[in-house]
């Protein structure tokens, strides 16, 4: 067996952190929760060079055609950094979703743009609080669309979104495309807990859509959507948990009290060892969700949810004992150990938290039992 | 057992009730007052008629009252709307028991019926950056010129000190000495040449505390309380009155709230209130924060029989604390994507917990942090030992501070 | 207020605890677990002499009629003493089912020989793994009992049971009184994690039986009596939870490890002050559950599950975390921390496990919100 | 990344299956033998046919074969029903390693064959009853007497010694010296006069372990391994391939054996497996589980690199003991008042979670308590600092061993 990433991978890895240290720096965070651009356009306009938005996408719609574990190295590197970037709503979402349900002229339209990052995707559920569900889906879709999404990730930097309408059809949904630069749509920015990842409302009257993938299969496909997507969300949150450890070692280490340093206190040593358990039972089950991933394994579900829900503990923890580790400083807003509160918090309420993933596990391992 | 007051308790109840109701501030009253102008208003009313700071013996403005009575007028007072007068609590709190402690009868006079009435206010400077849990490793330094003392250093999370008239404050009169030997303690003029103050801005946007720097700040000798060196002794005085004073937190955002939430908000095209594994959390919530409750009443209790609340009071803090915390979050979670959306400035119930996951990091810091809470628990309540001390029997100046 | 026991009740609670350590010391448990006696029938007739079995009964049935904060002392000391006796299925459950339900002339058979210990009862609810309803029992009532209770506690020493069988009337269920030393009565002991507590099986076969209460009310009658149990439980178990910190308290200030106690270690100091916590937090709502039992409070519900949830958690963590703070001796046959162990597991599965008190407690509070 | 052998790993993978297919001992050969005897007999075929010990040099018995191999062969071996050699584990994994580090040529030639074949049972003597956690702590002395030593004292949890062979120990050789310099390492026949083996019964019932007496023992002094006052660094060798080889435990209660359950019991007259609350925790320890497998995996990866697994594998531990705990209770809570059954000797399911509820507090100790692993990973895996030690470079004999 070979549970590891390839030499390449790991030489991709370097290059991504070395990268991100230089030009996604904690100031870089900084500057996009206290700045007014809503992210770090001259970033994304970098990462997309490097080609790291059109890692998955086939050469055919000029993509690299990578694998996803490349794409897993990514996020990694991505959630360790905090990035103030459209990604995961550009890449893991939208680019998905195109790739999945998407006709041969569609991936033709869309494809090719995303994969250089001149555009940006979204997707487009939520639409009040509490869990979304055909039910009680209102946005209605058809030849136009109606309706309003609140909140939508990068909604108001995104040139089109995925959008979840309801259908009398099937599944009881349908998905869309909507141009956000169209007539009929309008775009109202929300303030939430992570100003590094801006986030709207959109309102849609009459605005032009055109469907995606068939009517009354967007639920299934939404449902697919996310266990891909949660496998490389899970990695944003192991490489973010890993930061914070790394953050609380680095202060514990070299803050005294009564003469020592507080890393040497039984409470801290064993706050941090349980970060790096909770973090390092994350990475594993990261792994097995990259592989999944990649090979579109009967086993994605149960390691997309298992995934997820080990990086949402994994990183809620990281984040708060991070903070408590720092002490008095730790809960200033000079300090950095906000950024991954924040994040962490934004990362486990996007698709679908924590306890929707651990009743989707047990509903995927009762699946596999049967089969 | 039974919740019902004695007596006497009864009628002390009737009457504070009585001139509660005949007294609070009317709006017109009011009209026009910012909230600070407001407090006072209501505080030296308060002391006029002989219900400030009850506790207090009656030559210093207070009334000579016991401590089930003191906590009858809160109630009371909780339950008719009256200006917010948190500003005065620090003075109130901690300055006054150790100016009672350990001033002059002078001193008394002068200050503490002022303290009363808030016609003055006061703050406590212990904190130091350095310091944090080791308070005592404080480092702003007076050094003796005459009849005077000269305090270079700087000072931290320091509440209300932009307003306030006077301060209480621990320095080191001598690095030479051992730790806990080598401090004084003094109360200042806040408006004293040579102090600055910075407000200090949370990761919740708030700005409750200040950073203040103190520059050849000249005070007298005459404001020193305690021996000179006595000062960590004096201290102690003043931080036996704070922990207790410090509550789990967390607000509006408790049990009450979130099981609102999770009455409103669906799981599975349900109340998510059906679901089992809402209704385990709050459970849980709900024991906590009921076990809370009731460990009170059993302290209110023991005051009226005339007991002093000892450490065990830590665990209202070291309990809600992070319960508040995990509460928030999963009250966010219930929202789903919702959730993520804060207006900072709204109080309304759509921020509450949002607002609550933002401040709760700083309250499980706050006047000692949760491992600290342990400690005391474990030292204080179960009599375990100390860890070994590497910073004692040693001349301040030689305990490490850093790997260097 | 007042919210603290008389000194009355303190006075008892001193003579209980020094009865105890005379006549129910840690050596007493270890007979009882490695004896054949299925409980100390010696001590069981002091603590009747001494009136516990008689406390809340009233004085026309030949009781003490105290209150139930009497009791609740009790409980709290007969926990501590992880007494090996048939109290709690006696007289929380069987007497306090005939106060409840009994007709006049059922209370004058049975209220004074239960009174006077000279009999004991139990309470027969459990026919298989999982949660009993009046949908899955599957014991018959009427003119004769048949059917099977497994397990019954005490079931082999008690005379009679209070048995609940199912009932196509009302509520689905009614209870019955059962003379187990009759006809038709099969007495089977079994085997349990906890040997200082004797269980048995039950079986009925055209059993003698008598009514108690009306038919169909069955159900509702075990819920209210059950909330009543709970209190006591609770006392129970806030009591052993008590004593099993203690327990390690000793240990740890006595053992040495690195050349200093292990009590001096913030690893086992916070475990400590966890234990310390959790018993506080179950200790003042047995305060609150006991006051709602006396005055018969419309919120005994709400009080009675937050005792319980609270003590079962409390319980369950001072026990294991007492033999963790042993270290290699504390999983010893040799040693004392087995029996909390033990204790904490058969408190926490009789009259219902956590997870049902849980529930109650939200539906309980839910009740009193529309109310 | 996948979970493919490599063409080596295949053909070694196809090899061992085949030889273990033609050679897996017959009910007629292992019938009218004991369990032992069953043991001895396949541990032997294993080893004359080179099976044995496979990672060890071919002179000592082995086959010079890697990591991975070994892991391959377990899982063959694994997938085949053979007689349980566990009685082998402690010799072959961790006396045999320190004798090829230390012991002599002529040593080696005589032990190890005998260990790789069964022939010889070894177990380890360390600890003490004064020991624990702090096992340099060991009291048990050794005194010189020409070429040989006398040793007096008591070990504890000694696994195996009632059938063993021979014994590795740790005996103090020099209570004056500091506590780590004081100690010297020795191996000595079981069977020696002055020895008594007396049995731990544990609160499961089980008796895996013994106390192990020694009076006026006499061991060679040809029988030292390392030098006298190098025994703790010797024992390194031992302990270093111990922790890694103790598991989270639990045995089969876990997730897939609970979930079995709660698809059987009900709860609200359906199965329990339909409520949301046993979901969310029968999901948390299938992510606990999958998340140590993976680890698992990773360190396998690493293995077949040639890497040697570190500390990191603690968490193994220090996760999977506590989590088998919490599991077993709740198991034992879904089966309500009829989880208190139990039939300690019986093997079945429906004893399997309360088993497991009895044995589960000792692998949360034996091996390394919780604490312990939690040290290992912060001061071997983060690098973070020991605890102040009030016992290095003090004589043994005046480190503080009680309050008296």
């Amino acid at each position: 067996m070979n549970f590891e990433f390839s030499e390449e991978q790991n030489l991709l890895r370097e290059q991504a952190r070395g990268f991100l240290q230089d030009n996604c720096s904690l100031k870089a965070v900084r500057v996009a929760l206290e700045g007014d651009q809503p992210f770090n356009a001259e970033l994304w306009k970098k990462v997309a060079e490097m080609g790291w938005t059109s890692t998955v996408i086939p050469e055919e719609y000029d993509g690299l055609g990578l694998s996803y574990l490349e794409l897993s190295v990514i996020a990694d590197e991505l959630g360790r950094a905090i990035a103030p970037l459209p990604f995961s709503s550009s890449v893991y979402l939208a680019t998905e979703a195109i790739l999945a349900c998407g006709s041969q002229s569609q991936k033709e339209t869309w494809l090719p743009r995303l994969a250089s990052g001149e555009i940006i995707g979204t997707f487009a559920l939520a639409e009040a609080q509490g869990q979304t569900t055909p039910a009680n889906l209102s946005t209605q879709g058809g030849d136009s669309l109606n309706g309003v999404k609140i909140p939508v990730a990068d909604g108001d930097i995104a040139d089109f979104a995925i959008v979840v309408a309801k259908s009398d059809k099937g599944d009881g949904a349908s998905l869309y495309i909507a141009d956000l630069n169209a007539d009929g749509v309008e775009k109202q920015k929300v303030q939430t807990l992570d100003p590094t990842r801006s986030h709207a409302s959109l309102t849609f009257s009459d605005a032009g859509a055109e469907l995606l993938g068939e009517e009354g299969t967007g639920w299934q496909a939404t449902q697919n959507i996310f266990n891909r997507a949660a496998v490389l969300f899970a990695w944003e949150q192991t490489g973010g948990s890993d930061a914070a450890l790394e953050m609380a070692k680095e202060y514990a280490l070299g803050r005294f009290a009564f003469g020592r340093p507080i890393a040497s206190y039984q409470a801290i040593k064993h706050k941090l060892a349980n970060m790096y358990v909770k973090n390092t039972l994350a990475r594993s089950n990261c792994y097995f969700g990259a592989w999944a991933l990649n090979t579109d394994a009967a086993e994605l579900p149960v390691a997309a949810a298992s995934s997820r829900v080990a990086g949402i503990q994994a990183y809620y923890f990281a984040s708060k004992e991070n903070i408590q580790t720092h002490g008095g400083m730790g809960f200033t807003w000079e300090f950095d150990c906000q950024f991954h509160y924040r994040r962490a918090k934004l990362l486990s309420v996007n698709i679908g938290s924590e306890a929707q993933w651990q009743d989707k596990l047990i509903t995927a391992v009762e699946k596999q039992n049967a089969a | 057992m039974d919740f019902n007051d004695s007596a006497e308790e009864a009628k002390f109840r009737q009457e504070a009730a009585k001139w509660l109701e005949a007294n609070v501030p009317t709006a017109s009253e009011l009209k026009g007052l910012d909230p600070m102008q407001q407090a006072k208003l209501w505080q030296k009313k308060k002391a006029d008629a002989g219900w400030a700071c009850i506790r207090w013996p009656k030559e210093y403005g207070g009334r000579g009252a016991n401590a089930i009575e003191q906590v009858i007028l809160n109630q009371e007072e909780g339950k008719v709307d009256t200006p917010n007068t948190g500003m005065f609590g620090i003075g109130q709190g901690m300055a006054a028991p150790t100016m009672m402690t350990w001033a002059t009868e002078e001193q008394k006079q002068r200050f503490l019926p002022k303290l009363a009435s808030g016609e003055e206010i006061w703050c406590q400077l212990f904190s130091e950056p350095a310091g944090g849990s080791d308070l005592a490793a404080l480092r702003t330094k007076a050094e003796r010129d005459g009849d005077e003392w000269i305090v270079n250093g700087q000072k931290i999370w320091t509440s209300g000190a932009q307003y306030s008239d006077w301060g209480i404050l621990v320095l080191r009169t001598d690095p030479e000495a051992p730790k806990h030997q080598g401090l004084s303690y003094f109360f200042l003029d806040m408006k004293s040449p040579g102090i600055e103050i910075k407000p200090i801005k949370q990761m919740s946007g708030a700005s409750g505390f200040n950073e203040v720097y103190f520059t050849d700040v000249r005070v007298s000798d005459a404001q020193r309380l305690g021996e000179v060196g006595q000062g960590w002794q004096v201290a102690l005085t003043t931080l036996m009155n704070e922990r207790a004073s410090i509550g789990g937190g967390g607000g509006n955002a408790g049990f009450k709230t979130a099981m609102a939430l999770a009455e409103k908000v669906q799981i599975d095209d349900q109340p998510a209130i059906k679901d089992k594994a809402v209704r385990a959390k709050l459970a849980n919530w709900y024991v906590q924060e009921a076990g809370l409750k009731y460990t009170g009443y059993r302290s209110m209790t023991a005051l009226s029989k005339g007991e002093i609340p000892g450490p065990e009071n830590s665990i209202g803090k070291l309990v809600g604390a992070p319960k508040s915390q995990d509460l928030a979050s999963f009250a966010i979670d219930l929202m789903e994507q919702a959730g993520i959306m804060w207006t900072p400035d709204a109080e309304d119930t759509e921020n509450l917990f949002q607002g609550a996951y933002m401040s709760i990091p700083g309250l499980r810091i706050a006047g000692g942090t949760d491992e600290i809470m342990a400690n005391i628990i474990a030292e204080r309540v179960l009599g375990l030992p100390q860890e070994p001390r590497l910073d004692k029997g040693i001349p301040f100046s030689e305990v490490p501070t850093s790997n260097k």
